[in-house]
């Protein structure tokens, strides 16, 4: 399919504007642009069919079945593409009057009230825009409070275990501190006996993701708690994973001190081929006073206003008060559930034991438990025997219609395939899948070309990643775009993470 | 429940499939001390209708800017969004689909990225381009990460001209960053180059706002040669919309252009969520946060896309990532990508002039002091108002106008400025409007 | 012009091959003397901007039911249209194709009208349903036309408690189809079989409607008795929203069930445009009117759909076909079946169970005398409020509330009765504001 | 893909409704449904992927090329979707009081007045839904018309080109009248000398399309009103072609006394997979007193009303002020050009001219002369000398990703291709189709054998229509569904008309 740039004509425009019949002020020869952007030129009926195509040729939940492990790739609700496109949410300004915004005030704050429930922690900021930064703000909230304790010098630790989320020890990076790592033990734990060899007065504090990336709740939470808190460290709550526990188990309940949510996953924000997001954050009394401004506060029954009076704030992590439209949809979703919530993890917890159940005897399984909402297995076997890699089995996957699971993370453990249902699947679906996947794990050994061909039914084939990263084309060139169909296949695959 | 399919029978056949008699028991490795022995405290579950009619009651408690005459903006713009915006951003394959990390899955996606950054990259003059980063607050932060790496030093310069919450994001983020941050204040409503590149020695970045906050545009390009002559990166942060009329970031020597792209594509949803965008000139692309796309070719010779130079990101670099960011903004981005589409170069070019042409007749028929009279201004500019900024507001809302920011809110000794904006939404009458009130 | 994408050279090219110098040459053959040569005396040409706001003006000029309390029905109901359907009818692929022609380019819409024709036939107890007629008063003419043909007879008998604008659609066909209509007045809000029997007489169809315009239940499976002894079709004429609770036409006996789709998944709209439904009974398929969609297979045996017994339309037909239908209303039917499908049976029940109770609910609380005070009612019923009805409902809609529909406007004898409807979007709360405003 | 029956399992729903705790009333038993309609049970994600998936199975304009002639498949602004989903007419009832609906009124009379112009006639009713029941609207009117003239029994005859759409005729005859056929001369107009043998005092008017579906502007067209209006008789013009004439030749001005307007066609309803349409009229002075009632009046600048009080209306051929939705649509988008409709109408000729130019010498052209917006060529070459149909060039058309033209019509022309191509597709468009066809034509030779297998990359191949027509499946029966692939093929292709 042609880029948008190759479909342009001099002179086409989709848009019209209303005739301005008033002096153009000059602007200073320096400061003016002569030569202009190449922006597309194309009338509507083609900008249309451009992006018409565009859609068709991306896989979405609405297209079929998604279990990227770690992404909680859940039905999106349209009730919630209704609610937040209403006027008085989609056309506010963020600098409108407290007066003139009461009702996305009070928006927040029940949605604030909502996620300290459920986290089982007193204090949220909606703040920050995705779990990445939601992590970051965690990592600045522990420098804060130590800061406020004298200890930012001494607190210079952050401990990690082996099976984070990529964004952990980058967050730990950014935020100045650096990574402990610790082990998982035999059972798919936080290895208990490493971690205390690594947890000291040099400890600012622990990020864990619980349900782990490997889909299974650490067992001795409590026991890692009381490690954290007698040596004065603070315990961080990667909620990535909260879809598995919500209304069963509290992160607050567990020890931790601050948490983030991940709306786009637990709560329901589309992800939008790759956001936005939404990553607010919960955290215990103590840490209350270092959250980003503007709080939002009620005053009395019926008013809401925006507190900036918070002399150890942090400051601000993003623009206003974070990504509003994420909160409308993920407040509207949670109302549909209410305490029913529940509901919602048990159901993906179900969804996610009944596929283990019937795909472990074809797949590793490198911790032989019950998992959580999701579940990680090995193609190791596969490898050993029939040379077919993770990689394989995804791209196979893809000639069934099913977008593949995460592979290749997390990293503990070889030619992973990280599979997430979420609650929102059919059974039957989970059956199709599982299906696929057995005879897939039948066809390494029968026919293994038919794998390492897939997928077979896309509208391109396995793609050279190691060309593109050395070629690095990254923007349309015009006249100068080179023909890389002319240059020569790196011949290779990169079997690194993809997904999560 | 309407989005869960599992009836009974299925929940009793996976169970028994699973071996286990119960849901409880699928919970077992949760210590019986974590686990929580309540309901949720809650409101009860509200059916479709009931949370359209709670959220419409919500909305009607704000007064968007289809309610109010609104000359608001400071770095949130009620610029005309199209509806092929809407058309696009509801596709539900596009709205549902998650990172494109399974190219031959996402082909569509991939290549509006592309198309994206391409986009971006014309621009604001640059060469590579990312696929967004979270809003024009944290792009600021993401710039002063790369700065710091590439120069090795540890001060950012921002001018006090410089959106405020910018500013502030960059000063929350510094001391994570081990940066510390220096402001250089205004002269007249716009930067001093001669205390700019003051400033700027030992500097890891310098970053300046065209046109700036009070709308005022800077002498950018000697505020950019301040700042490569001190060796540090000059950045702009700067605002799509003027880029049909005002010069490439990359035609006057930045580093790094940055912006909130809210203007182009995205409604103000109460400031989010939006894109922001980051570009750079090719030095810097192994030091960009987040993603990017890049062409390739599939097994058989097939143009394709592809997320690529990603030895940069966490997810393989971990601790020594060029950022720790993942999910983005991209379906905020598409939305740019379509309205500058469009738009087209003609479009962005008219859309500026018609801005221009309309703040400069609202700046005449206002008939009320500039604050920063001296200076050229772009869609926003300054006055004063002779009373409290507040005042003026109070009154002018009661009738239905919202007149303009309160610069007060961040800069002493403005207690009667107002920051007026005006966009192509606006009337001459609405303008007359206005200066009715503010006459009164 | 945004819609169009020929440029300057473009023009020229095409005029070169065409061979002609100029667009006006390709007008040649206009005899001079029906050319016509000034301008089109319309207004300006507007950008996509102002068009917006435009018709948000105008649109601002009517009071529609967000901004109202409203209880009319009569025809066209204010129930609650799930987002779903939205998201459906958003998709262009489906909002911008054509009548199905090319079976193999249209295999999606072809299955949904299928899916449709099965809702409705489930709906109604019928075995066969075309693809929509325009709407619940043209679908009316239509059963007279299929019912004349079948029957040979020449006369068609409505009750008068048959929606008056139906009645009158009748009557505007009648003389071309030849027919002459006879109306069977009500007694006490309801048909009385009886009277009916006698009408019916040499009839070639009775069309009457349940729940009938008062909103009360007619005895429809005596009504049906009575006009298939008469060897005259009896037609139902039917609310889709009632069908969860109330029996469906085919179980007692009619030949056709039609009805207005609107109150199934169509916006009010001020009218339009909704889908007519039209269901039979399998005796008449080759005389129904409009496309009807079948099943089949392809050249390797697939499932496939198809547009069948086309010998019955128009462009085999020509002028013996059973109808001149062509474009009909497809995407409203389509939401129909995505409102259908969103409901399923449980929910359809509920629907006219709530319906019922708050309508129940109202009647008690209004505690004004009933025009009909024998008969069950379904969502509607007829009041006396006592003074002119317009009074009422002048005095209610000036505290933002409109009490109902005016049935003066059809029937004599009504100066001071209310037709009062409650939709499931209606609360109690609502139905107390009812009560205190008609109180007043 | 499966039905969406088929997908449905007892106990799953999509919906929830406000839960009532109101007592039902008793419904009396033999009014009370017991059997509960088998409507379709999904939860709402896999509701969201059927329809997903039943849109991506179907062609529109905004998947490509749609060069379907006579339905004037053009562009559908998206502002036109926006506006008519404001409030304020999407949820405006149609009994609203008259002050309550005064927006709504204004928008219908000032699309009269745009309709009046763009006919040449003063008087217009909004209310047919459809070109189709324009028509039998028009005959209403002629026959009220001739009836207040103590003219009804005599005016019987209704003249109709060979030429017409199978509307005209089918119109006629439920309007209670006859029709005359009147013969097509070697210009591809109407033949006159025929034309005066079948006028006479019992004749009640002529329906004509011009531009006619041949795509050629009759050039007696004056001599033809002459001869009906001598003969007392009124002219019904069928607008399905208007696309080619706005602001250049009108109705009005060509002495026709009604005209129905497609504003689904030249005016940009959306097509919906079949409808929604609009089909106004607008009449001369002398017809007015017959429309449909109510008409849209204006009294004074500002105020609108609803006007029942016309004693010789005919009545109502449709519900309320008629498809008020398409009104919003076309009114803006006529608004979008103001009065710049003639380019609108000249791009639409100059385009279909274009196409033809290129087409002429590998495809017969029926009558050699300039087109107006759109042209018929025939495969009767191809037919006698390779055995190719249009059928097959249709099919295979499909190939190409392009929609077919309308086949098999007009009947005057044997392998009728009928190409209506639009003003808004772009020059590269029309000449990738042209290119196609013209590959096509070689094929026919070459390897014919190509294109009767065609179409190749569809989700179903030629479907058996006979088979359909003798088994009239017309519904999903369940349990008693029969299985069609089991029973033998007809082995037979409906060469019938498909399109307009
Ligand atoms: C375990 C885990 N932690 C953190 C993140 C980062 O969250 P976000 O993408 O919202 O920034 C993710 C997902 O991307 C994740 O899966
Ligand atoms: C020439 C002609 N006349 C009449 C009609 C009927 O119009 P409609 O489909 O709007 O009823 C059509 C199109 O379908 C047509 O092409």
């Amino acid at each position: 399919m042609k880029l948008i740039y190759e479909r342009s004509q001099e002179g086409r425009r989709a848009s019209s504007l209303p005739p301005n019949d008033l002096p153009v002020p000059e602007i200073p020869e320096e400061l003016r642009r002569d030569r202009p952007p190449r922006l597309p030129e194309l009338a509507e009926p083609e900008l249309v069919r451009h992006f018409t195509k565009i859609s068709t040729r991306t896989f979405g939940i609405d297209t079929g079945f998604y279990p990227l492990g770690s992404c909680t790739m859940k039905h999106n609700p349209r009730v919630n593409e209704r609610v937040v496109n209403l006027p008085g949410f989609r056309d506010l300004h963020p600098l409108q009057e407290e007066e003139g915004s009461q009702g996305a005030l009070e928006l927040m704050w029940r949605l604030q009230e909502i996620l300290a429930e459920v986290a089982g922690l007193p204090a949220v900021s909606l703040q920050p825009a995705a779990g990445s930064q939601g992590e970051l703000t965690g990592l600045m909230l522990m420098r804060a409070y130590f800061a406020d304790r004298g200890e930012a010098e001494t607190r210079r630790k952050i401990v990690i275990p082996d099976t984070a989320h990529g964004t952990n020890p980058a967050s730990v990076t950014m935020g100045g501190y650096e990574v402990t790592p610790v082990k998982t033990d035999p059972r798919g734990n936080i290895d208990v006996e490493d971690l205390r060899t690594k947890v000291d007065e040099g400890t600012a504090g622990l990020m864990l993701t619980n349900p782990s990336t490997l889909g299974l709740f650490d067992e001795s939470i409590e026991q890692i708690t009381r490690i954290f808190h007698e040596a004065g460290a603070l315990m961080y709550y990667d909620g990535a994973n909260l879809n598995a526990v919500c209304g069963i188990s509290r992160p607050g309940d567990m020890g931790f001190d601050i948490v983030h949510f991940n709306l786009h996953k637990t709560f329901s924000q589309p992800h939008g081929g790759g956001g936005p997001g939404g990553g607010p954050i919960a955290v215990r009394e103590r840490l209350e006073p270092f959250l980003p401004v503007p709080a939002i506060v009620r005053d009395g029954e019926e008013a809401f206003r925006l507190d900036y009076d918070r002399p150890k704030t942090i400051g601000k992590v993003r623009g206003f008060c974070g990504p509003f439209g994420v909160f409308v949809r993920s407040y509207a979703y949670i109302r549909a559930y209410g305490p029913g919530l529940r509901e919602m993890s048990e159901v993906a917890v179900l969804n996610a034991n009944y596929m283990l159940a019937r795909l472990k005897d074809a797949y590793e399984l490198p911790f032989d438990r019950l998992c959580m909402h999701e579940f990680v297995l090995s193609a190791r076997g596969l490898k050993r025997e029939h040379g077919i890699t993770a990689l394989d089995v995804a791209k196979r996957l893809m000639d069934y219609d099913f977008h593949p699971p995460t592979i290749y993370f997390p990293l503990v453990v070889p030619e992973a395939l990280m599979i997430e249902p979420t609650e929102t699947e059919a059974k039957e679906t989970l059956d199709e899948f599982v299906d696929a996947m057995l005879e897939i794990a039948r066809d390494a050994a029968e026919r293994p070309e038919l794998l390492k061909e897939a997928p077979h039914n896309r509208p391109v084939g396995r793609v050279d990643e190691v060309k593109a990263a050395k070629r690095a084309v990254v923007r349309y060139l015009f006249e100068d775009h080179p023909d890389l169909s002319k240059e020569p296949a790196s011949g290779r695959e990169l079997e690194v993470q993809k997904g999560a | 429940m309407s989005f869960l399919s599992l009836t009974e029978r299925d929940r009793e056949e996976m169970l028994a499939t699973i071996g286990v008699d119960s849901i409880e028991e699928l919970f077992r490795d949760i210590p019986e001390g974590v686990r929580f022995d309540r309901e949720l405290d809650l409101e009860p579950a509200l059916s479709e209708q009931e949370i359209v009619a709670h959220l419409e009651e919500l909305a009607a408690k704000n007064v968007d800017t289809g309610r109010e005459l609104s000359f608001l903006g400071a770095g949130i713009y009620d610029h005309y969004v199209p509806a092929v915006v809407d058309t696009v951003l509801s596709r539900g394959e596009l709205l549902t689909a998650y990172t494109p990390y399974q190219p031959e899955m996402s082909q569509g996606v991939l290549q509006a990225i592309f198309e994206y950054q391409t986009a971006v990259c014309e621009l604001t003059g640059m060469d590579v381009s990312n696929a967004s980063g979270y809003d024009g607050t944290t792009v600021a932060a993401d710039a002063c990460y790369v700065a710091k790496h590439v120069t090795g030093r540890s001060r950012v310069v921002v001018a006090e001209t410089l959106n405020p919450q910018v500013r502030q994001v960059v000063k929350t983020y510094a001391p994570g960053f081990g940066l510390e941050v220096v402001e250089v204040p205004h002269r007249g409503g716009v930067t001093d180059p001669d205390e700019l590149a003051a400033a700027a020695r030992d500097a890891a970045c310098v970053i300046f706002q065209q046109p700036n906050f009070f709308g005022c545009l800077e002498p950018a390009p000697d505020l950019a040669a301040a700042a490569n002559d001190a060796g540090a990166l000059p950045v702009a942060h700067v605002d799509p919309v003027s880029l049909g009329v005002l010069e490439a970031p990359g035609a006057y020597g930045c580093a790094l252009a940055i912006g909130e792209g809210q203007a182009a594509g995205n409604y103000q949803s109460y400031g989010g969520p939006h894109y922001g965008f980051m570009a750079a000139r090719s030095d810097y692309v192994r030091r960009m946060p987040g993603r990017i796309v890049g062409e390739t070719t599939d097994v058989e010779g097939r143009r394709a896309y592809v997320l690529t130079l990603q030895t940069r990101e966490q997810h393989i670099r971990r601790e020594k990532a060029t950022s720790n960011i993942t999910t983005n903004q991209t379906l905020l981005a598409l939305a740019g990508l379509v309205h500058l589409s469009w738009l087209g170069p003609q479009g962005l070019k008219e859309q500026g002039e018609t801005c221009m042409a309309l703040a400069a007749y609202a700046k005449e028929r206002l008939d009320l002091p500039l604050a920063f009279p001296d200076q050229t201004t772009f869609k926003e500019f300054a006055i004063r108002v002779g009373r409290p900024a507040e005042d003026a507001i109070r009154a002018a809302r009661e009738q239905g106008v919202h007149p303009g920011y309160a610069l007060k809110r961040d800069y002493a000794g403005m207690e009667d400025a107002l920051l007026v904006c005006v966009t192509e939404k606006r009337t001459r009458s609405d303008i007359d409007r206005l200066a009715e009130m503010l006459a009164a």
